[in-house]
């Protein structure tokens, strides 16, 4: 899956980013919101909260209750998915949930709940690393006070590269994938997993290369934001959709 | 001053506009809101539309598949409406198993489109009593400002007239998938139209803060020769027969309007 | 399904009803019940309430809740239907609900709950309305107290003709089928849904033969619920099984 | 006054009664209700019943279908007891899925059925292996007013027996419905006896108010030749050894009588 | 099943039982626990409690709610069973709770519950007696004070002849199964079930000899409970593993 | 004193006791509890295992089944990783579906066994595109005292390497099973270590209140060839890259420690 140029299947080079398209601030109910493309990945994200909790047992005393819910949309996949959650995506929801929650300032809220809803339209590979990317957005969006931002990014080894930002093929096919997310002003790590068969030196190139992919990322991000707060209301309005 | 308080004020303040003819959003009583319909958004799904209608936005994505017909029609293809209130789209929604509104929406747009048999399902069978085609629309809420009805089914046309399905072929009882697409074969143009009652005058095209203060709903769907396939009634209220009838006339012009919109896309 | 004399697969009139046989108070354990039959049908509806609510946090401030359960028993249809309630029985339990709902002065029990359960013993089409009928006749029974009854009947479209209360065939192989809950003395339409191909005058047509045939069915509600209370008790108990 | 202080008041003096050998509603203490047992009430159904126990009132109704056998039983017909506690027959019965009180009920009288081998499940096998009639036997609680268990075995053997099932002819592998009907094939007629432990006494056909004041139930059903075929143990009290061989002895006796008013049916 | 000497499939006289070992105290996170092995069973049993009631509106004013889990491991059967309860592992949750309760002084503990799991590892005919007898174990480890204990055995009848705490195959293949739980000091029943088909003169026998194993079963009980307190603690450690 | 308010101040405790190089339990950071392997304990499973990590006890059960391929491997055996959390392991565990965190041990054991390709699936085919050996692997947790993953993941391979399949053979396009058995075809070892990052200082092996203490989690997969076939990042913290790296390390050489314990078993 590499060819004799050094390209990869969709003519990317190893350490080189898909196409990422962010928007902020796309649905009118939500507190927050904000949408992605990478490659083909289509997701939004949306954020309620910090809102009362239901039901009210679950409320914590000293700080709000973080929830996610990662899911994908019965059309956003080859076979057509059943709506109800897979063992994969509530895997998926919780490890999410755990990337982002350190950057959040959860006890500034205590007894209320901040609710995280990410909905993939369409999967390319990398939906959980795209999908943090744009929930961070979503919370910022909502106004929810953060350490920072979280961006997500894979790196993986296929053919034998150590390669940036696997597609929906690399992954599948690829030796292995390595889903990171970051805090790129902490430099901290809140996401990774990894599956395939890498050595540690392998393992540690593609951590390295997955942090780099987040700082590219990052920049994205910050240019989203700023584009919803800076731009003219109605332009972005216009090319939102 | 509590939220319930607020909005009841707020139904009045709806209610007293409708009575002398106008609508808080500036529109008239038979106006639709902007609507716009865009599709082949998702590339991976065989079918797909986006419709906004105001604030309202419903995706629809079409996925074809191979599967047995039902055994008392075993010459036809399969079809099923699906449809996910998705907690990002509203506050009032929830993850978990569809609600009985969710529910009421997929077979409301389901009978639009099975009784005005807008798809041609005899087309879609490939082996008598053995393998059909199975056709699954799957509305997707992505918000929710009221009238959901008209936008998934406005939605659901749209995508099925976008929808391209694999070209089979059978070579000693095996069904074998050919790189070839066609266009879903489509003979009607089901479209619906719903009206509130509040204050006693019909609006068409509710939007959220009117479904809040409306007595009744009813939503008629009317196909390309102008005839009625599907009614539903909504909401705790009543309603008059002649506001009844006047309702099917007013749908029957709207609906016009809008087939041209999805026909055109 | 017309035959040459104009009559229908059962030997019925275009306008003309299936035989019904309404009972009021048939059970004991619920604060109001009422047994149907309406050709084949054998429809039987029990109202609790006004009661406590469970769970609690349910209860309106300002009236009653008001909830339906429409459902079928599992031999009550040619093949056996699972218990586990269908989409279609939770849209119907939606709609008899909002059929019945115009009808009642919720607002006097404020923080209570009216629960009503239609159980159809055997289905012969048109259950929705004759569910919502004898729904009406037990909430009388209960002591609810109503702006009038509801009485609920379709009219559709068979071999070209407008007919009356269309059984199990008529609305599986007909063109048309119309629907309909009627408040007989308000003269307002509660429920109203329709199924098939109808022009404009086509439906106004089944409309009114509805409205037709709920007037005639309010005739044998009204006696039925005079059979209860007038009728010495003993004689009642007795016919009633 | 709370109405769980009105039912222990109530209780007491329920229990009072029995221990002077008397009951509430004037039975003595080894008499049933009255009984009324109706069939063909389900002209849908294969086969069914309507049992009245007092005010206990239960609808059984029973279904055919054509079905793989069991991998083990490759020559027998299959057979399931469902129970639903609808909420319309009792204000403590809730919609959702079963309760672990109508699971035991149909639990048990599946266990009547089966131990007795009161369907002939040999001669309900079409293609050995392959395709066998499957029985299904619904038990709907209608009203619930004490003594589920025996209001329900004796529907569900009055449904059996009422119960017609169609005839298939097998050609070249195919299974073909014929237009004939035969009775379903009864071996045997299983009857369940319920007695109720109340002040160290036993009663027979506990009603409702009995069942919240006694301490154990005891159900034991007996086939055509007083053998017994299923015994449940229920409730929150004990059983002296001697009760038990007691309540054997009764309950033979009672349900001879109430097989006759079945079988005459 | 019964050879030419009067020996069953596995070699054991009619009225002799299959070989036990208990152990009390095996879990340390449960308040009480016990591990019984009976011929090839083995079977864990846990209490948690008298604790708080979740979800609170269980609790009752006089007393405390007695909860019972009889559930089998996936493994422990020929074939790999659901995780999910069966409608099977339902009933004899709801009949070895009602053994249990009249043991049990549940009106000292007034507002909490006292819950029950016994969880099967390996099934081999018997484990609702045996799950009854361990998890009486557990409810003394905990502390719970009880009337008596609870001991549980089946008799039956196997090739016409009344038998003893039948094994898999005597159970599946045999004429009747009578499952009896005791509580030996009281002389009380509280688990009678029955299915197959005796004369009531056999199902007396069948009572009285399973009444008879109960009473041994109970000697190994009461020696698994001295063996618990006074062996010396690390010595009970070493071997319970 | 609120339980809340105990559980904050051993938290504390055990943080600064690791910040200082200690253990509340006496363990050095780079130390396991004491573990024992025990194997063939479930004799009525294919294969079965029991794992006690100090006081934390897992057991796991293989059973084999014939059953179908995926479309896409149809020359490979399948197999599925459950996990189930039983109320008696932990006052915190509940019955009903599987929670989140039963789910995640599960899919980390799964991706072990998978990635590192343990098992050999290619030689578990019978028919290919027809009929494979379906393994099931039921994690049972049956007293939880942290850890439950590494606990897990050791119990699962050591019940693989246990397990024995039964023999099929194929006459005339019929499985049949025969009285032979012969070992699971293993091929890799993978093996996880979990560290705890406590005080900014990571120790191995978390106990239970050590996990209450932790600000995340890192669990990392090994393979015979000390290449890494998963990793997984848990809890609500987070981590620096020097501190994965340094995790990646210690977890090889521990990984070889317990692979050795399994083994040689």
């Amino acid at each position: 899956m590499i060819n004799e140029n050094g390209l990869r299947v969709d003519g990317r080079k190893p350490n080189e980013l898909r196409l990422i398209k962010m928007e902020v601030g796309v649905l009118s109910n939500a507190d927050g919101s904000a949408y992605i493309e990478q490659g083909k990945n289509k997701i939004l994200a949306a954020v309620y909260g910090p809102r009362e909790v239901h039901p009210r047992h679950l409320a914590l005393p000293d700080r709000a209750l973080l929830r996610c819910r990662y899911h994908m949309a019965p059309f956003s996949v080859e076979e057509r998915k059943s709506p109800a959650p897979s063992r994969r995506e509530i895997e998926l929801s919780k490890v999410i949930k755990e990337a982002l929650e350190p950057a959040i300032f959860l006890e500034k809220f205590p007894r209320t709940s901040i609710d995280i809803f990410i909905e993939v339209l369409q999967a390319d590979g990398g939906t959980r690393c795209a999908g943090t990317t744009v929930a961070a957005l979503a919370l910022a969006d909502a106004g929810v006070p953060m350490r920072d931002l979280v961006v997500a990014c894979a790196a993986g080894k296929v053919d034998g590269v150590i390669v940036l930002d696997l597609n929906d093929i690399e992954d599948k096919e690829g030796e292995a994938d390595v889903p990171v997310a970051y805090m790129p002003n902490l430099g901290l790590i809140s996401l990774l997993q990894m599956d395939g068969s890498l050595t540690i030196e392998e393992f540690n190139q593609s951590l390295n290369l997955a942090m780099d992919g987040c700082k590219q990322i990052y920049k994205f991000q910050k240019e989203a934001l700023k584009a919803r707060y800076v731009t003219i209301k109605e332009e972005v309005e216009e090319c939102l959709r | 001053m509590s939220s319930i308080m607020v909005s009841r004020i707020r139904q009045k303040q709806i209610a007293q506009m409708v009575a002398s003819g106008k609508r808080l959003d500036g529109r008239g009583l038979k106006d639709y809101r902007p609507i716009k319909v865009e599709t082949g958004i998702i590339e991976k799904a065989e079918g797909s539309s986006r419709v906004l209608l105001g604030k309202t936005e419903v995706v629809v994505g079409v996925k074809v598949e191979i599967g047995d017909p039902f055994l008392d029609r075993p010459n036809e293809g399969v079809f099923t409406v699906n449809s996910e209130f998705v907690p990002l789209a509203s506050p009032e929604f929830e993850a978990g198993p569809p609600s009985e509104e969710s529910i009421e929406l997929a077979r409301v747009v389901d009978r639009g489109i099975r009784e005005s048999k807008a798809i041609d399902l005899e087309k879609l069978c490939i082996i008598p009593g053995k393998k059909v085609y199975v056709i699954f629309i799957d509305i997707y809420v992505l918000n929710h400002d009221g009238n959901l009805i008209d936008a998934s089914s406005l939605a659901a046309l749209a995508a099925l007239l976008n929808t391209k399905i694999p070209v089979y072929v059978v070579e000693e009882n095996e069904v074998k998938k050919t790189n070839d697409y066609i266009p879903l074969p489509i003979k009607n143009l089901p479209v619906s139209v719903t009206l509130a009652n509040i204050s006693d005058k019909l609006v068409v095209d509710p939007w959220l803060e009117e479904e809040e203060a409306m007595s009744a709903r009813l939503t008629i769907t009317f196909d390309k020769d102008n005839k009625i396939s599907a009614i539903q009634k909504g909401g705790t209220g009543a309603l008059k027969p002649q506001q009844i009838m006047e309702a099917a006339h007013i749908a029957k012009e709207k609906a016009e309007e809008l087939r041209k919109m999805v026909v055109k896309t």
